[in-house]
């Protein structure tokens, strides 16, 4: 009968809305806590929760706590915060050759400081413009001794367009937290390592890794 | 238990050192403003919770970062558009472009003048408060005309034209469904309609009355799936496209108490207004509660709706309203007539006579209209490709 | 007694709402009816073809993810094919099989979002759309596990793919298998019964059969209006022709079969998915012998694969260098537009949103 | 699987008058330029090509001459061809425009006049496609800006 697909339709959208609690966004970089959120992450009942937290209970109410989640990554993410390890690199630009873009600028210096197999070569510019990066990844594939890997972040902005081009200084700085981006052996530790110490899973990536039930839960309907 | 009479009393009372004229228009003016400023209020209270639960439908979150679930964000935009900056276009027609806005919210406001939203809460009752509020909405189709053709915007042009054809149409079908109701009531006063719903609201004596009466107003206030005028993804906002700022922002208060003032409306004509269930009558809940949860529900199912149904074309949406709608709307007249005229006082007859011819007009016209679209052809591959060659 | 009236020029776009990127059309209206119609492009021209003279072969890939950025796995596939035909590498079994779920995954998202956008132009306000994009972000999700980004990609290398498969990337893929024709009911009693989405698509922009051959059109379009034409049956590439699955066409070519098809689309590239599943066995991903710099011998190579919008094809001509000397881009979604005019002249303006709208273009590729 | 026709039955097939203007050289079948419209035409209608669908054109710029290529696919037989055109010269090259044979060459004859200088005669929009009017060069040459 004519009609009757318009009241299906109604069926589905009132489906989503009462069974299903499931939101498809995710709050970033945090969301306002209510005291459901907040009782949870005490691990205690909600009315409850409020008699013996009353202050925290009337801020919630307000929006005025805040809780930040955090967002599943994957150790392949590939993102800022190049991870470069100096004492592997020997100034040989493949990467920079290798860019599309032609964003790495390499200065070397004959002085004979590196240990790394291939050439001496002491590196005094490294710089990579994040600025015009497309995050290809084509600059660690072409590294042939392991120097260079891709990062995890994603939250750089700058307020000069100068600031994003990172320099030695800080590439020697920063954090380490690389990309198992083609970097298969940080991610199957029984191969041979060439680092000296191994990388647990949950320190390669931003986030730790969600696991099988969490990805149930987050996508399969009850 | 205090209703608008009283406080008019007290006001009278308070004022009664004055002439006695001016103690009424006084009078008056403050209840206006008060009912106006709540209006307002409950407008944009509205916008937030349209929003919510239209992001709850579609599985997000919606507005939520300011106030407790969000609930201060009508502040915040209010706050954005007033700042903003107001554009009028160099060739725009300014007093018309002005003026429009400025109609579409006092003819919205001005419905709620003789609407009971409780027992002796209304701001004035006059004995032919229907005509009044049928008339008043007509003044809409107006000032969207007006807006749309002073912009000087080709998509607004376009929007106004299809608001004129599209509300005018739709004002036959809901002025006729009405008449049903007046039949049975006997009166064009808003409070006799409600009062003649004591015992049985009217959406159950007259379904077919009630459902064309619910889609007309849903055109009325071009609301999904008849959202023909404003149609985003065709003609970007219709004759809102050239509007920033205030004058923006008063059109969309008066779009978003549109569906306040329809769901009032529905339940003063049908669901019986301030009246309390019948099962429910012992409970002790004030009239003006039991108008707004109804009021409620009804703008939940509108959102409902809009939340689901894509848009139907200009030319379907007039085709219905004339095909469909209107012989929906002299049927129940007809039909109301000649149960006034045989079996006036049975209304358990007259119950299942509306029902039954309800259900069996919208058998008809879902099977007349649909058979021939819902069959699917046998698809035949064409002789122009082969790809096992 | 004849009113006096005038036809109107409007500009659709370039910022329209349902334009679907930077698109402008020129339309002609005699009241709410088109009389006629151009479109313009160019909005968004990077001259990838330009670029591509003065890349190297790998580098291109990059370039392709750009092209349709809604399926960059489908160019990533067509442009690594033409180079493996230029240069005659030879891909081991296991990285054809991961490049064929990759891209049928790839379609899925594609027709996803096609779907959702054609019910956005339909007036939904949203909702199919965003159940349509809850899905795709599981593909997305998945991506990113294989190489670390979610929409452009540059996953796959002439030889091969970058790096094999994590074992997460499989667990996922189950569940999603396990989820996904679940949704497509759902969507489907969403909108396909839906009696305005009928009324608003069927008998609406009709293609013959001669119509769309003639004009070139490929993909769903072509199929829906009943040409059993499909490049993964007809000229199998990769190892679709170990795959059994259906071609779905349409019967009458209008508005609601081009949906119709991509409905069906989804259900059969699951059916590919689960086979390829099966039928995947352990081995290396990438032929060694390619090094990272190519040097393609002299020659010519065109390679044209079932894009989820249509034919997608890449012409290369080599002079022996590191880089091709012409590149050029068969994009599916550019030569679509061909009959725009004939689908939508006479008909209203909403029925020109919902012809444009179950094109499905992406304007990367349009404009290159 | 879509075969390639083999270009010396091709060119028997051909009408006598169009067969001394094509050559087959390096594997690809050469078509004068000035007759690509009645080959393509009789690729079209003759019962023993039926290519009716135009996959694409491309154009090449081998500096001493453009080479316009076509490749055509027949849906119902499943084959391929690819027809090759010199033009000869920098400037003025033009050839005829195949758009009334095939209605899919009308976008991509644009967008080689746009982008490699090729006039197509005969089509009837020949106008700037991607880039806008008045644009100088064609960006696609090998001498473009050098």
């Amino acid at each position: 009968m004519y009609g009757l697909g318009l009241i299906k339709g109604l069926g589905i959208t009132l489906k989503n809305i009462l069974f299903l609690q499931r939101r498809n966004t995710t709050q970033y970089p945090d969301r306002k806590a209510s005291i459901i959120d907040l009782a949870k992450l005490d691990n205690k009942n909600f009315i409850s929760y409020a008699f013996t937290n009353p202050m925290k209970t009337l801020k919630s109410m307000m929006g005025m706590i805040v809780i930040s989640d955090k967002v599943d990554q994957h150790p392949r993410f590939r993102g800022e915060e190049f991870s470069w390890y100096e004492e592997r690199c020997t100034g040989c630009a493949s990467c920079a050759k290798f860019c599309p873009l032609g964003i790495i600028k390499i200065v070397t210096d004959q002085t004979g400081k590196n240990y790394a197999e291939g050439q001496n070569y002491d590196i005094e510019t490294f710089d990579i413009d994040i600025g015009r990066c497309m995050f290809c990844g084509l600059c660690v594939e072409a590294c042939p001794y392991d120097a260079l890997h891709m990062g995890s972040g994603f939250e750089e902005g700058q307020y000069k367009r100068n600031d994003l081009v990172i320099d030695v200084e800080r590439l020697k700085k920063a954090e380490k937290k690389p990309s198992t981006w083609f970097r298969p052996q940080l991610e199957q530790k029984d191969d041979y390592s060439p680092f000296d110490e191994e990388i647990a899973w949950d320190k390669v990536g931003r986030h730790q890794k969600p696991s099988k039930k969490d990805l149930k839960n987050k996508w399969i309907r009850k | 238990m205090i209703s608008f009479n009283t406080l008019n009393l007290f006001l009278v009372d308070l004022l009664s050192f004055l002439p006695d004229k001016l103690v009424f228009t006084i009078s008056g003016l403050i209840m206006s403003v008060a009912i106006c400023t709540f209006l307002i209020g409950l407008g944009s209270v509205y916008t937030w919770f349209e929003r919510r639960v239209i992001a709850r439908f579609q599985n997000r979150s919606g507005p939520n970062r300011w106030g407790p679930f969000g609930i201060l964000q009508p502040i915040a935009d209010a706050v954005k558009l007033l700042i903003k900056e107001d554009i009028i276009p160099a060739t725009a027609d300014k007093m018309v472009f002005i003026a429009a806005p400025i109609i579409f919210l006092c003819t919205t406001l001005l419905v709620y003048a003789f609407l009971p939203l409780g027992i002796d809460s209304q701001l004035g009752n006059i004995n032919v408060a229907l005509l009044f509020v049928l008339g008043i909405t007509s003044v809409n189709a107006l000032s969207v005309f007006m807006a749309g053709w002073a912009s000087r915007n080709k998509y607004a042009t376009l929007g106004a034209i299809r608001a004129v054809a599209m509300l005018i149409s739709y004002e036959v079908p809901m002025a006729i469904s009405l008449m049903g109701i007046v039949m049975v009531s006997q009166s064009l006063s808003l409070v006799g309609i409600v009062n003649a719903q004591s015992n049985i609201p009217f959406i159950i004596l007259q379904p077919l009355g009630a459902i064309t009466f619910m889609i007309a107003a849903i055109a009325e206030m071009s609301r999904a799936p008849f959202d023909m005028i404003e149609s985003e993804s065709e003609l970007i906002g219709g004759y809102i496209t050239e509007y920033a700022g205030m004058k923006f922002a008063v059109f969309q208060l008066s779009e978003f108490l549109a569906p306040i003032f329809t769901a009032s409306l529905f339940t003063v004509l049908f669901l019986g207004g301030s009246n309390p269930l019948k099962f429910l009558e012992f409970l002790p809940i004030p009239g003006i509660l039991w108008f707004a949860s109804k009021s409620f529900v009804i703008t939940a199912i509108l959102l409902w709706f809009r939340s689901t149904w894509p848009r139907l074309r200009i030319d379907q949406i007039m085709g219905f309203a004339w095909k469909v709608l209107m012989p929906a709307a002299i049927l129940n007249t007809l039909l109301v007539g000649l149960e006034l005229v045989f079996i006036r006082d049975n209304y358990i007859l007259q119950i299942i006579i509306n029902m039954l011819i309800f259900v069996v007009f919208i058998y008809l016209i879902a099977n007349i209209l649909g058979q021939k679209r819902l069959k699917l052809k046998e698809p035949v591959p064409s002789e122009l490709a082969n790809m096992d060659a | 007694m004849s009113l006096n009236s005038e036809l109107v020029t409007i500009n659709f776009g370039p910022q329209h709402p349902s334009m679907h990127g930077v698109f402008r059309l020129r339309v002609t209206l005699d009241g709410e009816t088109i009389v006629d119609l151009e479109p313009v492009f160019g909005y968004l021209h990077r001259g990838t073809e330009k670029l591509a003279e003065e890349r190297t072969y790998v580098q291109i890939v990059t370039l392709t993810d750009r092209l349709d950025y809604v399926a960059s796995m489908s160019n990533n596939l067509a442009y690594v094919s033409a180079v493996e035909k230029l240069c005659n590498i030879e891909v081991p079994k296991r990285a054809s099989y991961i490049r064929v779920i990759v891209a049928e995954l790839q379609r899925i998202a594609s027709h996803l979002m096609a779907t959702g956008f054609l019910l956005n132009d339909l007036g939904a306000f949203g909702t199919p759309l965003m159940y349509c994009f809850r899905e795709r972000e599981k593909i997305l999700d998945l991506f990113e596990i294989l190489c670390g980004a979610r929409i452009t990609l540059s996953y796959m290398r002439p030889g091969g793919i970058f790096q094999d498969t994590p074992q997460e990337f499989w667990d996922d893929l189950e569940l999603f298998l396990e989820s996904m024709p679940n949704q497509i009911d759902e969507l489907e009693s969403l909108i396909t019964g839906n009696e305005i989405v009928l009324s608003r698509t069927r008998d609406v922009g009709i293609l013959t059969p001669e119509q769309v051959i003639d004009a070139s059109l490929s993909g769903p379009m072509l199929r829906a209006s009943s040409v059993k034409w499909d490049l993964r049956k007809a000229n199998p590439y990769e190892i679709y022709d170990e795959i059994d699955f259906d071609v779905p066409i349409g019967a009458t070519g209008d508005t609601f079969d081009r949906y119709l098809i991509r409905i069906k689309e989804m259900r059969e590239s699951l059916k590919i998915i689960t086979q390829c599943i099966n039928l995947i066995k352990p081995g290396p991903v990438r032929n060694e012998d390619v090094p990272l710099i190519i040097r393609a011998p002299e020659g010519e190579a065109y390679v044209g694969i079932e894009g989820p919008k249509g034919e997608l094809g890449f012409y290369l001509v080599s002079d022996g260098g590191i880089s091709p000397y012409r590149c050029k881009i068969r994009a599916p979604s550019f030569i679509n537009l061909t009959l725009l005019k004939e689908m939508t002249a006479g008909g209203k303006i909403g029925d020109l949103i919902v012809n444009f709208g179950s094109i499905d273009i992406v304007l990367g590729e349009v404009d290159r | 699987m879509t075969k390639s026709l083999n270009l010396n039955t091709v060119v028997q097939n051909l009408p006598d008058t169009l067969k001394q203007e094509v050559n087959t050289e390096n594997g690809s079948l050469y078509v004068n330029s000035k007759y690509i419209f009645e080959i393509c035409r009789e690729l079209k209608n003759n019962n023993k090509f039926q290519f009716n669908y135009l996959k694409s054109i491309s154009a090449v710029d081998y500096v001493e001459f453009f080479e316009v290529v076509y490749h055509l696919d027949s849906l119902i037989t499943n084959t391929s061809l690819v027809l090759k055109s010199k033009l000869y010269g920098r400037d003025g090259n033009s050839i005829n425009s195949v758009i009334s044979v095939w209605k899919g060459a009308d976008l991509q004859e644009r967008e080689i006049w746009d982008l490699m200088g090729i006039f197509f005669e005969g089509h009837p929009n020949m106008k700037r496609i991607l880039l806008w009017e008045g644009f100088k060069g064609h960006p696609l040459r090998k001498d473009f800006l050098k």
